[in-house]
């Protein structure tokens, strides 16, 4: 037993991997206290914002080396591990984008101190996420993430918006409550919170029961809400149609990405290597199909751009849980890799469809002819499209590209035909996924419309636009260069 | 293999010329989109330049590279763990072939276009596209990899997408485009699961590496059938078929270029590269698909009236036979085809063009309106259009596979290798050869139909113009191509394929006995006479203009000098010829009438019908979307119960 | 000291029951009564278990921290149903449906 | 039977009848009542489990805090509809069917159960320093959910205000 005096100590020394939550943390208290002092000045917040993040984006590439020997931080609540750091800065890279998205809607500014407190603390809350390794932690981060959200949704004032910032929060609350009696049962089962523990997985292993089994899974219920997975999605298209469209953009990503991090540590824990008397593969590719089928399939009718891409986001998570479900080192690189390409291609088409959205296009055929007038965004929204499909030449084909690969990996090392039927229902559903993705370039390019506008080229949608779109070209001429870095990346508990 | 290894095979010159005949189409892309709205015309002198540079390099790089070992050159594109994924150049005697074709076909295209779309006003988009199109199928000819080419495939997909639309004012032009941009992506989709198929199998994309590759057969059959979809996509077989026929909306020269040397022509010659893939049983399905396309193609052109149609489903049936023939195992035999068929199917365009031009300009200085592009309207130009005839006649003759003539030589081939392959093979294999033989004896009928009704008989709408020949830098391409359609360039014995081309672009097997030959030529120039026979009549009533033609056939017969075998020989000739012609004239109707409601209602249908059940699918998944929160909880809460209990039980 | 799966039963069986409040009730207000239900079966359960543990504390901070996230959420998950009530005059969540394409 | 354990079935039973009349109610008011039954029952529970932080903390922050502002939430509902608030029922059979599903199954699962315990730890008195022994806990070793829990607070407090604020619901 440690005295009270060493446990100090040890917190102390916690803090140095810990910087960049806690500029984040100080940003978030910064940026309230500014609210009160500029509050007609929204420029100054959303620059104090973007200075936030960048800061804690640059001590998370200081630290970097710092990152690859994992170690636990306050008493093994968190984990400091380069895995988990990498999906930071993606995430804090991700938060950046949505402040300069936002900087160009009128809608959040009337409260701005407050969005872009609440930005900062989903950004917090999913960097705690990543790096959580005992349940409470996990309980907790979750909430923060989904807390924030709720009011995020909201922030468009207008009666649709709180009726998806409603839905979310009764559906978020209830599955983060299921989450909660499953944890409470985990912990129940193994006497400890901590499920990096080696007697959490002990005690998983030596006594299953059907208890663990109906515990992991209400566990990983709240687990798949947060990643918008098949069949907790629900919530997705109305939070989608009704949110303000860089909020969207935010939730794609950002939440995304950090539930799947913790779900990647926390079903590698479940399955114990293959000794879990239960085969929580079978579970993750069942749910990847659903997804993958329920998504796809639901986004062919959507005549609303922003709900289609609702649907789009639970079929991408599908994709983003094949990497997971392959549970092979080599598919949570991928998964990785996937995951960046992800992000900038689902920028690339939020950024365009704001753009096109505060020009008063929402409805699929309203986009008839843009593609003439407004030549460079509605190319730049197809190369984004394309990347989402995954076809070449973007970084979208190469994820896509890898992450078949680990599964047919994982399958021919297990032989398990649910490997293959993920396998089979993925390729299939890049082949339906066409079908809609390409719905609006159609519309833009191929049908005629009546539009009437100059156009300035020179935009900073365009700027921004061209710059992610020469990093996802450049993700597939040379992914070397990234897969290089994240082989780098050691992910074992 | 190092870049030094290939210098020490290959000159730097060599290297030199590759290069400036794969940049220059895309130069002439760059400087055609840079150069301003105000001298736009000066495209029309730069584009056909930098595309004879591009041919005079790829004319050296042929001369260089034949009957030399491949020239590789390869390097690291990038590497993720232990895999290393490569770019590349593959340069054999198919593909340095290919390379001097496209360019050269591209060339001829890009000066025709000077007359032809002179006064366009979108004169620079034109030219660029020509020579992005031109670029990415050189890309797709020179990778050696298949990741490469499906990069290459996508932008000649694009390019074409822009130049079938290229007058987009016009809806059916934006349909059409529309249309081929679609069916292409159905079929690419197959392709990229084919691509993934073959890499977690492979774990490799060059094509030289995986034939070096152990595989397993099932899979290769899966993945090969995936690719193949792209094939079919792209080089326009059934089902995939229809986007053809309506991109004659483009530009003639367009239209030329895609069905001679570009696009279409993508397809077979991947087929062709990539054919040690193909298990048996894929090439089976490879083999009927194309026999299936080329019954289906010369059928449906023998029903067109729209001058460019016919040539169109012509088209789609000489690629149904190609196809055929890279199925029945014989490469070699297609790629010949597709050689022989580039030049004299470019000609029969251009020349189509050529008629087009010559009256609209026409049209155009009489006042009078019709549609030119309407067989039924025109008749008896072979006065007013001496050259174009010549040259119409010259490019059908190979397109028909009259000997002395290109086409006889390559079809003779595919023939050739149909029987040895139904010979060796499945009792079914003779079905696909008569297929085939059906195909060219429905080859010849279309085709001089086609001259009989455009340049013989009477002048209809066209009577009271004042039609001149089109101007020389039309007249020249034009030239040129028909004279590339004789035998000559192919083989030195116009009876024998197996000439300089045919024996080095593959594992050549010489299947050639004379019989196939000779039996070849017999029924070609049977078709020929059944064409004479039957050349004024129309398709429509031709049952009722039947029963003439056939007495007169009879009563020759009946003046044949043996009296007691008159009544036989009457009965037989009768019996046979009468119930052939019958049989051909009903078998056209039934079958074009066939094609056109299976285009309508199986092609439409299988896109429609896919595209429904998706959609259905689609409305039971979003059923649950009610708007109610409670209902979604009440779903989700379900889900999870259904799935805890039936783990437990 | 009774046995821990009483603890457990009358856990499972408030969970039970905030599900299903929170799916058959027509008045947002109810939903959030059903949710608290939910969330207090967890921490029944926590506590339960960390009797079994006495040396250590862990389930007891946990269901201090879930009391603390309960309020969050009981604030937040209030102002919207405020909100909702101005804007659509109802309380119901069925007539709050307009997102139903 | 000795006295806790009565007073442990009385707690269990008093949960559980309110629940049972929580599912019945048709006045959101009592429902509230009925949810105030509840959480002291459990916090008497935790009481009878050795937590006492927990249970003081039960009552002072979910039947003093959260209620209070459920109750107030009721009150202006009420007062903006005018309506007395009966509460109808949506999907009460198959609602009800997977409530007693998960009832079912959960039960189940339990009963086959048996849970790890540790006793050979010495039992920390938990009696008369409870409150220092939870203290110490929060600083040391659970400082970091401890300020988590603070900036979550603090923003539920500013996404509510956000929310709740009239400006907000004005028409743009």
């Amino acid at each position: 037993m440690q005295s009270f005096a060493e446990k100090l100590q040890s917190t102390a020394t916690s803090f140095g991997g810990f910087v960049p939550e806690l500029v984040l943390s100080a940003g978030i208290v910064i940026i309230v206290v500014a609210g009160l002092i500029a509050r007609k000045q929204p420029v100054w917040t959303a620059l104090l914002c973007a200075l936030v993040f960048l800061a804690s984006l640059l001590f998370e590439l200081t630290y970097w080396n710092a990152y690859a020997t994992p170690r636990g931080l306050f008493s093994n609540m968190l984990r400091s591990d380069s895995f988990s750091a990498y999906l930071r800065i993606i995430i804090d890279i991700s938060g950046l984008l949505t402040v300069f998205m936002t900087t160009r809607d009128p809608k959040p500014l009337r409260f701005h101190a407050e969005y872009y407190a609440l930005l900062a603390t989903v950004i917090l809350g999913a960097h705690l996420l990543v790096m959580s390794q005992s349940l409470a932690m996990v309980f907790l981060s979750l909430e923060m993430i989904s807390l924030s959200s709720y009011v995020l949704a909201g922030f468009s004032f207008s009666r649709h918006g709180t009726e998806g910032s409603l839905k979310y929060f009764l559906f978020g609350s209830v599955s983060s409550a299921a989450m909660l009696y499953g944890f409470s049962f985990l912990y129940g089962l193994t006497g400890t919170l901590d499920f990096s523990a080696p007697e959490f997985a002990r005690q998983l292993i030596e006594h299953p029961s059907p208890l663990f089994f109906v515990a992991a899974a209400f566990a990983l219920a709240g687990f798949f809400f947060k990643i918008a997975a098949a069949p907790l999605h629900p919530w997705v298209p109305d939070v989608y149609e009704a949110a303000p469209t860089p909020v969207v953009a935010f939730f794609a990503v950002v939440p995304k990405l950090a539930g799947l991090g913790v779900l990647a540590r926390f079903t590698l824990v479940l399955q114990a290597g293959g000794h879990a008397i239960f085969d929580w593969q079978l579970v993750l590719c069942a749910v990847a199909i659903l997804s993958l089928t329920v998504g796809n399939f639901s986004a062919l009718w959507q005549k609303n751009a922003k709900r289609l891409m609702g649907y789009s986001s639970v079929a991408q998570s599908g994709f983003l849980l094949v990497g997971i479900a392959a549970f092979l080192p080599q598919g949570i690189h991928y998964l990785l890799f996937y995951a960046s390409a992800y992000a900038v291609g689902s920028f690339i088409v939020f950024l365009y469809l704001h753009y096109f959205e505060r020009l008063g296009f929402s409805s699929l055929e309203s986009f008839a002819g843009t593609g003439r007038v407004w030549l460079w965004p509605s190319v730049f929204l197809l190369i984004g499209f394309i990347s989402l499909t995954g076809l070449p030449p973007t970084g979208g084909f190469t994820g896509k590209l890898f992450i078949f690969t680990s599964l047919w990996d994982a399958y021919q090392l297990s032989g398990k035909s649910i490997v293959l039927w993920l396998m089979i229902f993925g390729l299939l559903n890049t082949v339906v996924s066409l079908f809609y993705y390409l719905r609006i370039p159609f519309f833009a390019f191929v049908r005629n419309g009546k539009h009437v506008a100059t156009t300035n080229n020179l935009t900073f949608e365009n700027l921004l636009g061209l710059l992610l779109v020469v990093g996802i070209l450049f993700l597939f001429f040379n992914p070397g260069l990234l897969m290089g870095w994240i082989n780098k990346i050691n992910f074992a508990l | 293999m190092t870049p030094l290894d290939t210098l020490q095979a290959h000159s730097s010159f060599f290297v030199i010329c590759l290069g400036g005949a794969l940049a220059l189409p895309l130069l002439s892309f760059l400087l055609c989109f840079y150069v301003s709205e105000k001298y736009s015309w000066a495209t029309s002198v730069l584009a056909p330049f930098l595309m004879m540079a591009s041919t005079v390099c790829a004319a050296v790089v042929l001369y260089q590279a034949w009957n030399h070992p491949a020239f590789t050159w390869q390097r690291v594109w990038f590497s993720i763990a232990d895999h290393t994924f490569t770019a590349g150049i593959h340069v054999n005697n198919a593909s340095a072939l290919m390379l001097f074709v496209v360019t050269g076909v591209s060339f001829l295209v890009h000066v025709y276009s000077i007359g032809y779309m002179a006064g366009d006003t979108a004169l620079r988009r034109y030219f660029a596209m020509l020579g992005f199109f031109t670029f990415s199928m050189l890309g797709i000819v020179v990778s050696d990899n298949l990741l490469l080419i499906f990069v290459f495939w996508e932008l000649v997909g694009f390019s074409s997408y822009m130049l079938i639309g290229h007058w987009n004012e016009s809806p059916a032009a934006a349909e059409a485009s529309k249309r081929a941009f679609i069916i292409n992506r159905v079929g690419d989709a197959g392709f990229l699961i084919g691509l993934m198929l073959v890499w977690t199998h492979g774990h490799t994309f060059n094509i030289e590496a995986l034939r070096a590759l152990p595989l397993d057969p099932a899979w290769m059959t899966a993945a090969s059938l995936c690719i193949f979809c792209g094939v079919v996509g792209k080089s326009a077989q059934f089902p995939l078929f229809t986007w053809l026929p309506d991109a004659m909306e483009g530009p003639t020269p367009v239209s030329a270029l895609i069905h001679a040397a570009t696009m279409v022509t993508a397809g077979v010659f991947l087929l062709g590269r990539a054919h040690f893939l193909f298990t048996p049983a894929a090439l089976n399905v490879v083999a009927i698909t194309g026999a299936i396309t080329a019954l289906l193609g010369a059928f449906a052109a023998l029903s067109q009236h729209d001058i460019k149609k016919v040539l169109a489903y012509s088209t789609m049936s000489q690629l149904g036979l190609m196809v055929a023939a890279m199925g029945a195992g014989a490469p070699e035999a297609a790629l010949l085809h597709l050689f022989t068929h580039a030049f004299f199917k470019a000609c029969l365009f251009l020349s189509a063009g050529s008629i087009i031009h010559a009256l609209h300009q026409a049209q155009h200085q009489s006042h009078v309106n019709f549609d030119v592009q309407d067989i039924r309207l025109l008749g008896g130009l072979r006065k007013k259009l001496p050259f174009t005839f010549i040259m119409f006649v010259v490019s059908g003759s190979a397109l028909a596979g009259l000997p002395l003539f290109s086409g006889f030589l390559s079809k003779d081939a595919i023939l050739a290798a149909l029987v040895h392959w139904s010979n060796t093979g499945d009792a079914w294999h003779w079905v696909v050869l008569l297929v085939v033989a059906l195909v060219s004896f429905v080859t010849v009928l279309y085709t001089f139909r086609l001259v009989w009704t455009i340049f013989n008989g009477e002048e209809k709408s066209t009577a009271s113009l004042v039609v001149s020949e089109p101007p020389v830098v039309m007249r020249a391409p034009m030239a040129v191509l028909a004279l590339a359609s004789v035998w000559i360039w192919f083989s030195w014995n116009p009876f024998s394929f197996s000439g300089w081309i045919y024996n080095h672009i593959g594992a050549a097997k010489d299947f050639h006995g004379g019989f196939v030959s000779m039996a070849s030529a017999a029924w070609v120039l049977l078709a020929l006479a059944v064409a004479y026979a039957s050349r004024g009549r129309k398709l429509d009533s031709r049952l009722l203009a039947q029963g003439f033609y056939v007495d007169l056939f009879s009563r020759k017969a009946i003046e044949q000098p043996t009296l007691q075998l008159a009544d036989l020989t009457h009965r037989a000739d009768k019996k046979w010829i009468d119930g052939f012609l019958h049989a051909t004239a009903y078998a056209q109707v039934i079958v074009a009438n066939l094609t056109g409601w299976f285009d309508r209602a199986i092609v439409d249908g299988f896109v429609d019908g896919a595209a429904g059940l998706a959609k259905s699918i689609g409305s039971f998944t979003r059923s649950f979307q009610g708007g109610k929160i409670q209902l979604y909880i009440f779903w989700a809460a379900f889900a999870i119960i259904i799935f805890i209990i039936w783990t437990l039980l | 000291m009774a046995p821990v799966h009483h603890f457990l039963y009358l856990g499972a069986f408030l969970f039970s029951t905030g599900l299903i409040v929170i799916i058959t009730k027509r008045n947002t207000i109810m939903v959030l009564l059903g949710l608290e239900l939910m969330l207090n079966a967890s921490n029944l359960n926590l506590v339960a278990f960390n009797s079994l543990h006495p040396g250590s504390l862990q389930g007891q901070m946990f269901a201090l921290f879930v009391i603390v996230v309960a309020v969050c959420e009981a604030a937040v998950g209030l102002a919207i149903v405020l909100r909702v009530y101005r804007q659509y005059r109802t309380s119901v969540p069925d007539h709050v449906n307009e997102l139903n394409q | 039977m000795n006295a806790p354990l009565i007073l442990f079935y009385f707690f269990e039973a008093a949960a559980a009848i309110a629940a049972v009349a929580l599912l019945f109610a048709r006045s959101v008011f009592y429902g509230a009542l009925l949810v105030i039954v509840i959480l002291l029952a459990l916090a008497g529970l935790y009481v009878l489990a050795f937590a006492e932080f927990v249970a003081v903390t039960q009552i002072l922050v979910y039947a003093g805090g959260i209620l209070v502002v459920i109750i107030f939430g009721i009150m202006l509902t009420s007062r903006l509809s005018g309506k007395p608030l009966v509460v109808e029922h949506t999907l009460p059979v198959s609602g009800g069917l997977v409530g007693l599903a998960f009832f079912g199954a959960l039960v189940y699962a339990i009963a086959l159960q048996t849970f790890p315990t540790s006793e050979s730890v010495a039992k920390t008195s938990t009696t008369f320093d409870a409150t220092q022994t939870v203290g110490i806990a929060l600083m040391s070793d659970y400082v970091l959910p401890f300020e988590t829990t603070g900036i979550l607070l603090l923003m539920a407090l500013i996404g509510a205000a956000v929310m709740a604020s009239d400006n907000a619901s004005k028409k743009i």
